[in-house]
């Protein structure tokens, strides 16, 4: 049974060749992508989720404001009763900064995984999968080093 | 509907108001004594000037801080180590959104802890007053750079505040850069950022123009990013705009990239009236570079390279941190040496490559099929045209995040590495070119053993970054060692 | 004096014998375990197969540091890190000097210190064993690179010690490298290098030879470089040498630099027997580098440009750290990885410049006339007609530090850049040839309102340094903008 | 009068480009240039400056050897009766180094100014010029800023 996510840009950001990529590996992977494209509210994510009873929210990031467009994410998708894995990737800070105090803010606002720029697709789908207990060969094969 | 006409003045004057009164510092700006300002500042800070008299392609890079003294130190130093020759104040993307009081709140924050809590510089938080300290603090042309939908208060802010280039327009900066914004909504607003730009140009000061002729970035086929670029001159110069520059962002093909180079100077002189001056603007390569500065470097003088046999008249750099995030000053700086060592070390050559003139004809083709398709559907009128062109999807940008455009047409490269259009969708097109488009494609995916497909696609969205002009599987294509 | 022939086996084995006595691991050396050595490596470490079967353009750095596990690690490092195709292995001064037993101390005092107190790895201290550490340690085929005038022993050692390349000939090593060896002297000791390659070679192990093609590095027209390269390989190929790579370094005029590969390929594989296996090798700039990494990263950007269109078999890559002094590992790799950018994004475009096959002909032209000269200077033998045509002047080098060249012979660049001689001194050239340069240059001299004289050659040796091509005086030359 | 200078490239170094522009521009600054050229012993340098009265010797050093080989420099010139300006340029150690503690290191082996390899040959002879207090306008114009 293919399981859905919810994939988004949060914010203001209109990066949206990392998602057109992103929806077209996952829906690959058998993924069901509800794709809600660039400068998406917190609130629409909430309610996508919600509505399409999604196990993931996917939310990118490039332009350098995730951290400020992420305050209180999880609280909103809390109030929505919206309890799913929820992933973020992309560009996160503003600046060369040194990813692992990256991964550790976006961690402390309720993401359970965070992933860098140079994240390859098949990395994400395979950390899904394990996440959400889908255990094909495919999964197996695919090693995750984020 | 709107039409590509003329903003009468009282028009003009009654949106000026109205708009000043959306945030404090919009009350400072003073038509008559802005150009006075202008009129004061020295010949090298008179933007329009120093680009149309340059011998050689002119630097530029892109940059910006929310604080002002840090927005100075960090210009100086482009312009002085980096050897910038214009300059430009990127702004933050609240700002972009208009939403002032969450710059205000960024801009405090940075104020107070130092950080960099925005992605850019809130001119219109910093008021006619701040921009002017800036202009006059440091010694070059400075233009406003930003990425901005509805841009008319920042505007009237940034050209009373000194700004003497703008960059935008109604096309580039909404469908690249937004989802929900309307066409004519866009284009509404930035007929007033052009009639205001006019109504200086009239008094004597020339501001500007520039259309941000990459659009997404990425892949996009030369034709479409000239003929929107040449559309966003038309509807300035409509405004009473006299200085334009339509720009066109590297595709890393050399052949490819000079010939476009060569076509948007041609058509752009020809399609605008005289009385418009035209230069040109090459963008180094504007889509995802290598996680690896060294790498980099090497698609900044690619850049360089192209720059030094096409000649545009200013080049936008990049740094060699482009994939991580904002770019440390020296690193932008070092973007800059990089691009001026390899111009100035190829420019004096005769570098003069076969198939250009073949590349450029297609590419004029193909942009007078877009603009006769525009102006079909707008029964003459390109403003109209526009946009019914891109409700029909007769006119398209690949990769477009926004709701006004269909971004259904998929770009993909050639087995030269040339970027052709795969799926057409509903993009007008002389059959005989989608031929010619087809036959390539054909070659390519024949060489690889594969058809074409969204694979590819985002096989050569990635290449650059993984180090490769062509995005090809593993083990195929390439080409031998004999000469 | 000595002749192009084939020294006999006795003889080899006598000097053999004697050399081996020169310093203590000499006596490691024994032929036979050596071959069998060699034939117990994998494929991946037979660096003539590897080198000629490639299909793009290896690249290679140049690196050498004292102490083994510290080159270990460094070559690791950028095959790993830089994705170094082919490795070096560069010895130090001391060593070039027949200086062991300085080059002794150096090393203990590494080893002590763990300071660089060499500027190279001393092969011949660190002996047969040594060597094979390190050729068992690094997943790559690895080059000796030196500059040694009597590299007898360094060759016993380090091909017994398991390395299938060494740099270096009897002029390229003698004219540019030092002051008082004669040239018979080097001439006799470079037999006995290549005799022994040549009894590898016999033996079915391929010693690849590669004269050191960019001379001086410094404005080295390119038909002094190609005929001492072709000379350099008949003399090898007469030893018993079957594999060659004649090499170039750029000049940075890209036509001029194509062309000059070209004919290197052609004119090698021409005059040397069917027998011999010629590939070619391509060096990045070898004349003063920037005083700045970023405008460094251009000149070897450009150096990939020209590589990814005359695609060598192998390319010697520089640093950005060149100008400052021997770079760190992670700027030696970074210059590779740049470079690979470069020359990935590059080759497979069709780039195929005007003007090319012309100035190869010319090039050729010139390369055939000096190389009739040498064989007229020997009565048909090319070892004596070398050493008589440098006695007299007839073949020289621009920058000759050697008592045993004239050095009286200038270069300067022309109105596009490339490389023509404007002192001919004795240089024995077709009239109709110098007619060419003299055209070239004097075109050049009025571009600069100023005539061609030795303050123009300090110019065009500084240019590249001060970030041009041509060493123009302020304010004349350069090119307009209009395309 | 023209003042006489020695100039040379020490050790077993053969980079001889920048000695020949050295020359060229010494030469042209009215100065009589005896260039002994590259791979010069301490004992050459000695020798020539007693035998031509010099006033100064020019040590040149590129490769990277030039602490090593000019260990006793000064004894040598001293055994030799030979005391003049002594000046030393080029790239003068081994890697990436800093300038500062370069010219520290020569100035105590007796060198009485040391010059890194952006020296610009005008910056050399109007230093040269005021040591040997030649004061012509032409020096006077000149800047030092090594
Ligand atoms: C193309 C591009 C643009 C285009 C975007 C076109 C479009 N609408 O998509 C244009 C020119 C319009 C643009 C605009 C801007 N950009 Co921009 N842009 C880029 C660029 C060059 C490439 C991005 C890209 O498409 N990469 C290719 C795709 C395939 O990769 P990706 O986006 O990284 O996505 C992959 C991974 O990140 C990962 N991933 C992404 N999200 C997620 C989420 C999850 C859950 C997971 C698992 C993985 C994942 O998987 C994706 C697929 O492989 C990058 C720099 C770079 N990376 O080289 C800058 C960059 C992202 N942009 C930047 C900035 C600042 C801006 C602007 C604010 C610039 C400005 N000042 O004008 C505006 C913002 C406009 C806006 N409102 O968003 C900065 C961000 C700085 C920071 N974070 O510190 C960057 C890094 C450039 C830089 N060095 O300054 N940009
Ligand atoms: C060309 C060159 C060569 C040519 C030299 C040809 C020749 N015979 O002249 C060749 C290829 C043969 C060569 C060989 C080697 N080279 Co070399 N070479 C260079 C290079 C690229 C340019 C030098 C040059 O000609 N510059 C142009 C001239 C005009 O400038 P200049 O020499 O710097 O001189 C100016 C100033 O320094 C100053 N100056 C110099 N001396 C003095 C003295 C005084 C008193 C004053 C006031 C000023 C002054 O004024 C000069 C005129 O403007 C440099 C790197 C660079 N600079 O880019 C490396 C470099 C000098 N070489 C280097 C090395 C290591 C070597 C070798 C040992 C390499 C090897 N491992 O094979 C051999 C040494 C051989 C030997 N026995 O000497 C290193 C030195 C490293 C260090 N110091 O830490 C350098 C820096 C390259 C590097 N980054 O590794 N080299």
């Amino acid at each position: 049974m293919a399981r859905t996510v919810v994939l988004g840009v949060i914010g203001s950001d209109a990066h949206v060749v990392g998602i057109t990529i992103l929806e077209q590996a996952f829906s690959a992977a058998g993924f069901d992508v509800v794709n809600l494209g660039v400068q998406t509210s917190q609130e629409e994510f909430a309610e996508a989720a919600k509505a399409h009873d999604a196990e993931a929210v996917l939310v990118s990031s490039l332009y350098g404001h995730a951290e400020q467009d992420c305050q209180g994410f999880h609280d909103v998708l809390a109030q929505a009763g919206v309890d799913v894995t929820t992933y973020i990737g992309g560009n996160l800070a503003v600046g060369q900064d040194d990813f692992e105090e990256t991964r550790e803010k976006f961690e402390s606002l309720g993401f359970d995984r965070v992933f860098d720029s140079e994240t390859d697709p098949e990395e994400a789908i395979a950390a899904l999968k394990r996440d959400l207990q889908i255990t094909t060969t495919e999964a197996e094969r695919a090693t995750v080093n984020t | 509907m709107i039409r590509d006409e003329r903003i009468p003045s009282d028009e003009l004057r009654r949106i000026d108001e109205e708009l000043r009164t959306n945030w404090p510092t919009g009350a400072d700006v003073d038509f008559e004594e802005a150009i006075e300002y202008h009129e004061s500042l020295p010949a090298t800070k008179q933007f329009a000037d120093v680009l149309e008299s340059a011998d050689n392609p002119l630097l530029q890079p892109r940059a910006g801080v929310p604080r002002l003294d840090d927005q100075i130190e960090l210009l100086d130093y482009l312009h002085t180590e980096g050897g910038a020759d214009l300059l430009p104040t990127t702004i933050d993307s609240y700002t972009r959104d208009n939403e002032y009081g969450k710059a205000q709140t960024g801009l405090e924050k940075a104020r107070e802890t130092g950080e960099a809590t925005l992605n850019g510089f809130p001119a219109v938080n910093h008021g006619v007053e701040g921009c002017r300290k800036l202009i006059e603090a440091v010694d070059a042309p400075i233009e406003v750079r930003h990425g901005t939908p509805d841009a008319r208060l920042l505007a009237a802010i940034t050209f009373a505040g000194g700004f003497q280039s703008y960059e935008g327009g109604p096309i580039s900066y909404n469908i690249p850069y937004t989802k929900e914004h309307g066409l004519e909504e866009t284009m509404k607003h930035w007929q007033f950022v052009d009639r205001l730009a006019g109504a200086y140009t009239e008094r004597g000061v020339r501001i500007n123009r520039e259309p941000f002729g990459p659009l997404t970035g990425t892949l996009v086929p030369p034709s479409i990013a000239i003929a929107i670029g040449i559309v966003e001159c038309q509807l300035a110069a409509t405004q009473g705009v006299r200085s334009v520059t339509p720009g066109y962002g590297q595709v890393g093909n050399v052949v490819q990239d000079v010939a476009a180079l060569r076509a948007l100077r041609k058509l752009a002189n020809e399609y605008l009236p005289d009385e418009v001056r035209v230069t040109t603007v090459f963008h180094e390569w504007m889509g995802g570079f290598p996680p690896d500065e060294a790498r980099a470097n090497g698609v900044i003088s690619l850049g360089g390279m192209t720059a030094a046999i096409a000649r545009p008249d200013k080049v936008i750099t990049k740094s060699p941190q482009e994939f991580q995030g904002v770019p440390t000053k020296e690193a932008n700086a070092g973007g800059l040496r990089t691009t001026r060592q390899v111009i100035d070390m190829a420019i004096e050559q005769d570098i003069d490559i076969d198939g250009v003139d073949e590349e450029q004809a297609l590419i004029e083709r193909e942009t007078r099929c877009i603009m006769d398709t525009i102006l079909r559907h707008g029964d003459g009128d390109v403003a109209r045209g526009t946009i019914r062109a891109f409700e029909s999807g007769a006119l398209d940008v690949p990769f477009a995040p926004s709701d006004s455009a269909a971004g259904a047409v998929l770009p993909v490269r050639d087995d030269d590495g040339r970027v052709r259009i795969f799926e057409w969708a509903d993009l007008e097109m002389d059959e005989e070119i989608k031929e010619i488009h087809r036959a390539r494609l054909s070659q390519r995916a024949e060489t690889e053993g594969r058809d074409e497909s969204f694979r590819m696609v985002a096989d050569d969205v990635d290449a650059i970054s993984d180090g490769k002009l062509i995005g090809r599987p593993h083990g195929t294509g390439g080409v031998g060692n004999a000469d």
